[in-house]
């Protein structure tokens, strides 16, 4: 047991064992083709092993929370498709939530299930398209990636049909879905559900047993778990070491207590079982996305009252949380009583997972920071906003 | 109690019992994938772009256009002005002006119709918020340019386009707005058929008759 | 000096391919542009899509993403240009070689699209470095992308080699290089490059109509 | 090296790498999960017992959400927090998120958070910044509490404690409000701009932040933009 986990590794923090002036600093990014974006991190480095990094945030900070305040509630659902653009439709279901809990909104049963269909389908592009990018960052470049994107692609036909566009959604409404399921759809997800977990089990022989994986993986950046909960990680890597901490569980939201699924556990924390998480997660996602089709109900895919325009939450803050992809994905708003929110606030999960990101790779390869950084899942938009 | 682990491990000897194993099966995938690329369908993925074109989606919304009736696209513009669009935009790339006649009486149509695609965020909220059926989202989409300025501001010569354009591209929803539309006109006709003949009887009876009397027996 | 079309056409026909040195030279540029592995935000994972195994941007020649952007000849501007990036990406045209090319993707990279009234997003990458090509769109589709780049391959195929309207690249007084912009306490110093930058003035009339 | 994998029958069949019953779904479901709008409350009664002096004061939310808040004074931060922590019984052990709030007017911050009773503070006369912590507890399972803390002024009193030595999670978060709103973290371990470049001088986050001018080519302006991009027209 550590007694203070939040001290306990910045203390940690190993000094330079040789003089300052034989060390390297090392700027990787923000043009990198490993850093996920324009991420940037100064690695200091004795010979290969790091004794400092420090991340470089900013690079795509786009001022989101700034230009919602000063819009309508409507006008910010399509950014928050911009944020984690890989998985808009979560984003979109996180915001949505936040406003249904500060407007006191009720969601139909059937949006209810439309949203689980489309956060996890999202869930499932988002895990397929990390397998991808970190088999990249570990010299794969080219065939994961291309399975990855082929699957994707799949799925982001049937977001075109539904939502009209292949990745910036636009599609929740305070109160339910912007229309309803086109004709033959829910039918077109129950054959790509079918047909994903051989997908998956091809991209897992593809990738499990593979000694270069294994050697690149294994045992590389695991933390304690008291340090990972106090460093605010969520989401898959948390449950990667062990933390049975999964939103859609032990706070659950929208209707995911009606579906059996289990959480996934990893044992150690490492990078192999951060990877390994993901595609239990996909399997799980799976058989959500099995049960929300077979219980599709009819009715109303939008609360009657639901405004579009001139939409003004009564006076007051929320916060709301969804277990995105990546891990907990919240919104926190204040509303005065206007049209516009006074306060507009993301609790992105890829920026706070990186708080530790420096713990893990102290007196690692350098070789191992790129698998590191991949390991976390981040998305740009998210973390610079 | 502390759940147990999913993600099982073997202890290291294990591992190494034929050095290249792993590698070997993922070979296997790549060449199985390389095989059936070639027969598969599902493993044919490429699109040939610029010869062939993957069907899309008839919901695929990329710029907005403003539809028009019948064949003039000045006179049967249905929109009517009122900015609520301009207003919604999330990214503020319309910028519209009511045309007034000499009297500064609203004609109730658009001077100006201006959209900035280099703006426009493809958000189909001002279709979503337009009263008068009047802007839709296109699907057209090979719009590179090479200058920036003349090529991606659109005014309203460029943006409206005719109903039947609306219909081809999306015939479920165009149909039902005709279906709406012609109700609503219907009913506006026989409103204004009711007025007009409630004038006119109006009118016949304020009226003396002279024509039965001045008539000839 | 050029070769009369039709005489080529025909001889063509013949077996005999007669070209013009300028058309050949831009002939090689445009069949293999290879872009700066270089993706800023969303449109970046289209850039991508673009590369993957159902648009595969390989068969244009296109497909080969170099981090080096000494090896680059196109740099696809694929996302939001913020104010921290913009001297990073101006530094990086200056690297690349000549010749070299700009895809604007996206409306952020073209204007600073949905994210333009931020503090910190610059609007459009055309303030520091000249533009060929912009793809509107947000994100554009692969397809638009690909489009995109056939449209700089015409453009390429109608460059100059010589005379008064030679390329960029072809003129031996033509910059390379271009400023990089310094941070300042509230904005980028210089907020754009005056000597490529010249948006047409906007004049409007007392309603607001175009005059 | 003590590498360890997947076992080769684990990756026979589809479902090889999940157990076949670990435990019932239900079992993750929260033991104790206490309605949203008492557990400030309850929490407050904890605190004033264990710190009687401290400057805790229960603050009323008017929205649907009805997630009240504790306004705690800046100097009993750091021990409220540790206090939540360490407790067996409270155990709020997840700092999910912090946000800066800018308060120009000091009386609409008062609406939002509504004093419960007349302990609490009286407003403030100028506006000020605040900072609102949600915790939560993942052994409990419950949340978010949430913790208000306001700095003294919008100028020169913009003094908060760190809580990074009670949370790690804060760090980041803590200079990214130090960055966009000006709120001093003292006690942060390496208090630097994070997303704005190092010589940026303003804090854009603060309602009265006046962004620089670059609206000379708007070809569609209205409302606040118009106003803007008129200063660069050309009149005919």
């Amino acid at each position: 047991m550590i007694s203070d986990p939040a001290t306990s590794l910045t203390s940690a923090v190993l000094a330079p064992a040789v003089d300052d002036d034989q060390l390297l600093h090392v700027s990787l990014g923000p043009q990198h083709p490993s850093t996920h974006g324009v991420f940037r991190m100064n690695v200091v480095l004795d010979g290969e092993t790091v004794v400092r990094l420090k991340p470089v945030f900013g690079y795509l900070h786009r001022n989101h929370e700034k230009i919602a305040e000063g819009t309508s509630y409507l006008a910010s659902m399509p950014y928050t498709d911009r944020l984690d653009y890989i998985c808009p439709l979560s984003n979109n279901w996180a915001y949505a939530r936040a406003v249904e809990k500060l407007a006191g909104i009720e969601v139909p049963e059937r949006a209810e299930f439309i949203r689980v269909i489309l956060a996890e389908l999202t869930r499932l592009i988002n895990h397929t398209a990390f397998a991808g990018f970190i088999l990249g960052d570990m010299g794969a470049w080219g065939s994961a990636l291309m399975y990855a994107f082929r699957e994707r692609e799949k799925i982001l036909d049937l977001f075109e049909e539904l939502t009209g566009a292949r990745m910036m959604a636009n599609f929740m409404r305070f109160g339910g879905c912007r229309n309803d399921l086109p004709d033959g759809w829910s039918a077109k997800v129950s054959k790509l559900v079918d047909e994903y977990g051989p997908f998956l089990d091809e991209m897992e022989k593809f990738l499990v047993g593979n000694e270069i994986l294994l050697s690149r993986t294994l045992n590389v950046g695991s933390l304690p778990k008291e340090v990972l909960i106090n460093g605010g990680i969520t989401g898959p890597m948390l449950r990667a070491a062990g933390v049975p901490y999964d939103i859609r569980k032990v706070d659950p939201y929208g209707i995911y207590e009606r579906f059996d699924f289990r959480i996934p556990l990893g044992a150690t924390g490492d990078c192999y079982d951060r990877i390994m998480i993901r595609f239990l997660e996909m399997r799980e996602s799976l058989k959500i996305l099995h049960q929300a089709l077979d219980q599709l109900p009819d009715g109303s895919f939008i609360h009657p009252k639901a405004k579009i325009r001139n939409f003004k939450p009564p006076l007051g803050e929320a916060y709301a949380r969804i277990e995105g992809p990546k891990g907990e994905l919240g919104f926190h708003l204040i509303s005065d009583g206007s049209t516009r929110p006074y306060r507009y606030r993301i609790r992105p999960p890829s920026f706070i997972n990186l708080t530790l990101i420096e713990d893990m790779c102290l007196g690692l390869d350098l070789a191992d920071v790129v698998v590191i950084l991949g390991s976390i899942d981040i998305v740009l938009g998210e973390v610079d906003r | 109690m502390e759940p147990s682990a999913d993600i099982k491990r073997l202890p290291a000897p294990a591992r190494w019992s034929i050095p290249g194993i792993g590698l070997l099966k993922g070979m296997v995938v790549t060449a199985q994938n390389m095989i059936q690329s070639y027969y598969r369908k599902e493993r044919m993925t490429t699109v040939q772009y610029p010869e062939e074109r993957a069907p899309i989606s008839p919901n695929f919304r990329n710029f907005p256009f403003l539809c028009y009736d019948g064949e003039d696209p000045k006179a049967g513009l249905r929109c009517t002005a009122c900015t609520i669009c301009e207003t919604e935009c999330p990214p503020q790339c319309i910028y519209i002006v009511l045309e007034r006649d000499a009297n500064g009486k609203s004609l109730k149509r658009p001077k100006v119709f201006d959209i900035d695609v280099s703006v426009c965020m493809n958000c189909g909220i001002c279709a979503e918020v337009c009263p008068f059926d009047s802007i839709y989202m296109d699907g057209e989409y090979e719009l590179s340019k090479q200058d920036r300025f003349n090529g991606l501001l659109f005014h309203l010569d460029r943006l409206a386009k005719s109903a039947d354009y609306h219909m081809k591209l999306r015939p479920k929803e165009a149909g039902e707005v005709a279906a709406r539309r012609k109700v609503e006109v219907d009913k506006k006709r026989a409103v204004q058929a009711a007025k007009d003949a409630k004038a006119q009887t109006d009118k016949d009876m304020a009226k003396p008759e002279p024509t039965t009397k001045g008539e000839p027996a | 000096m050029g070769i009369d079309f039709q005489l080529a056409e025909d001889m063509k026909s013949q077996g005999v391919h007669v070209t013009s040195f300028e058309s050949l030279v831009n002939w090689g540029r445009a069949s293999s542009l290879w872009p700066l592995q270089f993706g800023l935000a969303c449109c970046a994972i289209e850039m991508i899509a673009a590369t993957m195994a159902r648009y595969d941007m390989a068969r244009f020649g296109a497909e080969v993403f170099r981090p080096s952007p000494r090896q680059a000849d196109l740099m696809i501007v694929a996302g939001t240009v913020t104010k921290k990036m913009a001297p990073q990406v101006v530094r990086l045209y200056n690297q690349m070689a000549e010749p070299k090319y700009v895809i604007a993707m996206g409306a952020c990279a073209i204007s600073g699209g949905p994210f333009k009234d931020g503090y910190n997003v610059l609007k459009g990458i055309d303030r520091f470095i000249p533009v060929d090509v912009v793809i509107p769109g947000c994100p554009p589709r692969p397809e638009a992308l690909l489009d995109g780049l056939l449209t700089l391959r015409a453009k390429i195929a109608r460059e100059k080699l010589l005379g008064k309207h030679r390329a960029r690249h072809a003129n031996p007084d033509g910059t390379a290089a271009f400023p990089v912009p310094e941070f300042g306490a509230h904005d980028l110093e210089p907020t754009a490059n005056r000597e490529i930058w010249n948006p047409p003035a906007i004049v409007r009339d007392a309603e607001g109509g175009e005059a | 090296m003590t590498a360890e994998h997947l076992t080769p029958e684990d990756r026979q069949s589809p479902d090889s790498l999940s157990p076949p019953d670990r435990e019932s779904p239900d079992s993750l479901a929260s033991p104790d999960r206490e309605s949203p709008d008492s557990l400030a409350a309850a929490v407050l009664a904890r605190l004033r017992t264990a710190f009687p002096r401290a400057g805790v004061s229960l603050r009323t939310n008017p929205g649907p959400a009805v997630q009240h808040s504790l306004l705690v004074s800046p100097a009993d931060l750091c021990d409220v927090c540790r206090f939540l922590r360490d407790t067996p019984d409270l155990a709020f052990d997840f700092l999910s998120n912090v946000s800066g709030v800018d308060w120009p007017d000091p009386s609409k911050a008062d609406a939002v958070a509504a004093p419960a009773d007349e302990q609490g503070t009286p407003a403030a006369a100028a506006g000020f910044l605040e900072v609102i912590y949600h915790l939560y507890s993942t052994r409990r399972r419950i949340g978010p509490l949430v913790l208000r803390v306001r700095t003294a002024d919008r100028l020169s009193g913009v003094q908060i404690p760190s809580v990074v030595a009670v949370f790690r999670s804060a760090e980041f978060q803590e200079r990214e409000i130090f960055d966009l709103y000006g709120v001093e973290f003292t006690g942060h371990p390496d208090l630097r701009r994070i997303l704005m470049w190092d010589e940026f001088q303003d804090h854009p986050m603060r309602k009265d932040y006046v962004a620089p001018d670059d609206y000379e080519y708007e070809p569609t302006p209205h409302a606040a933009v118009l106003e803007k991009a008129q200063r660069h027209y050309v009149q005919p």
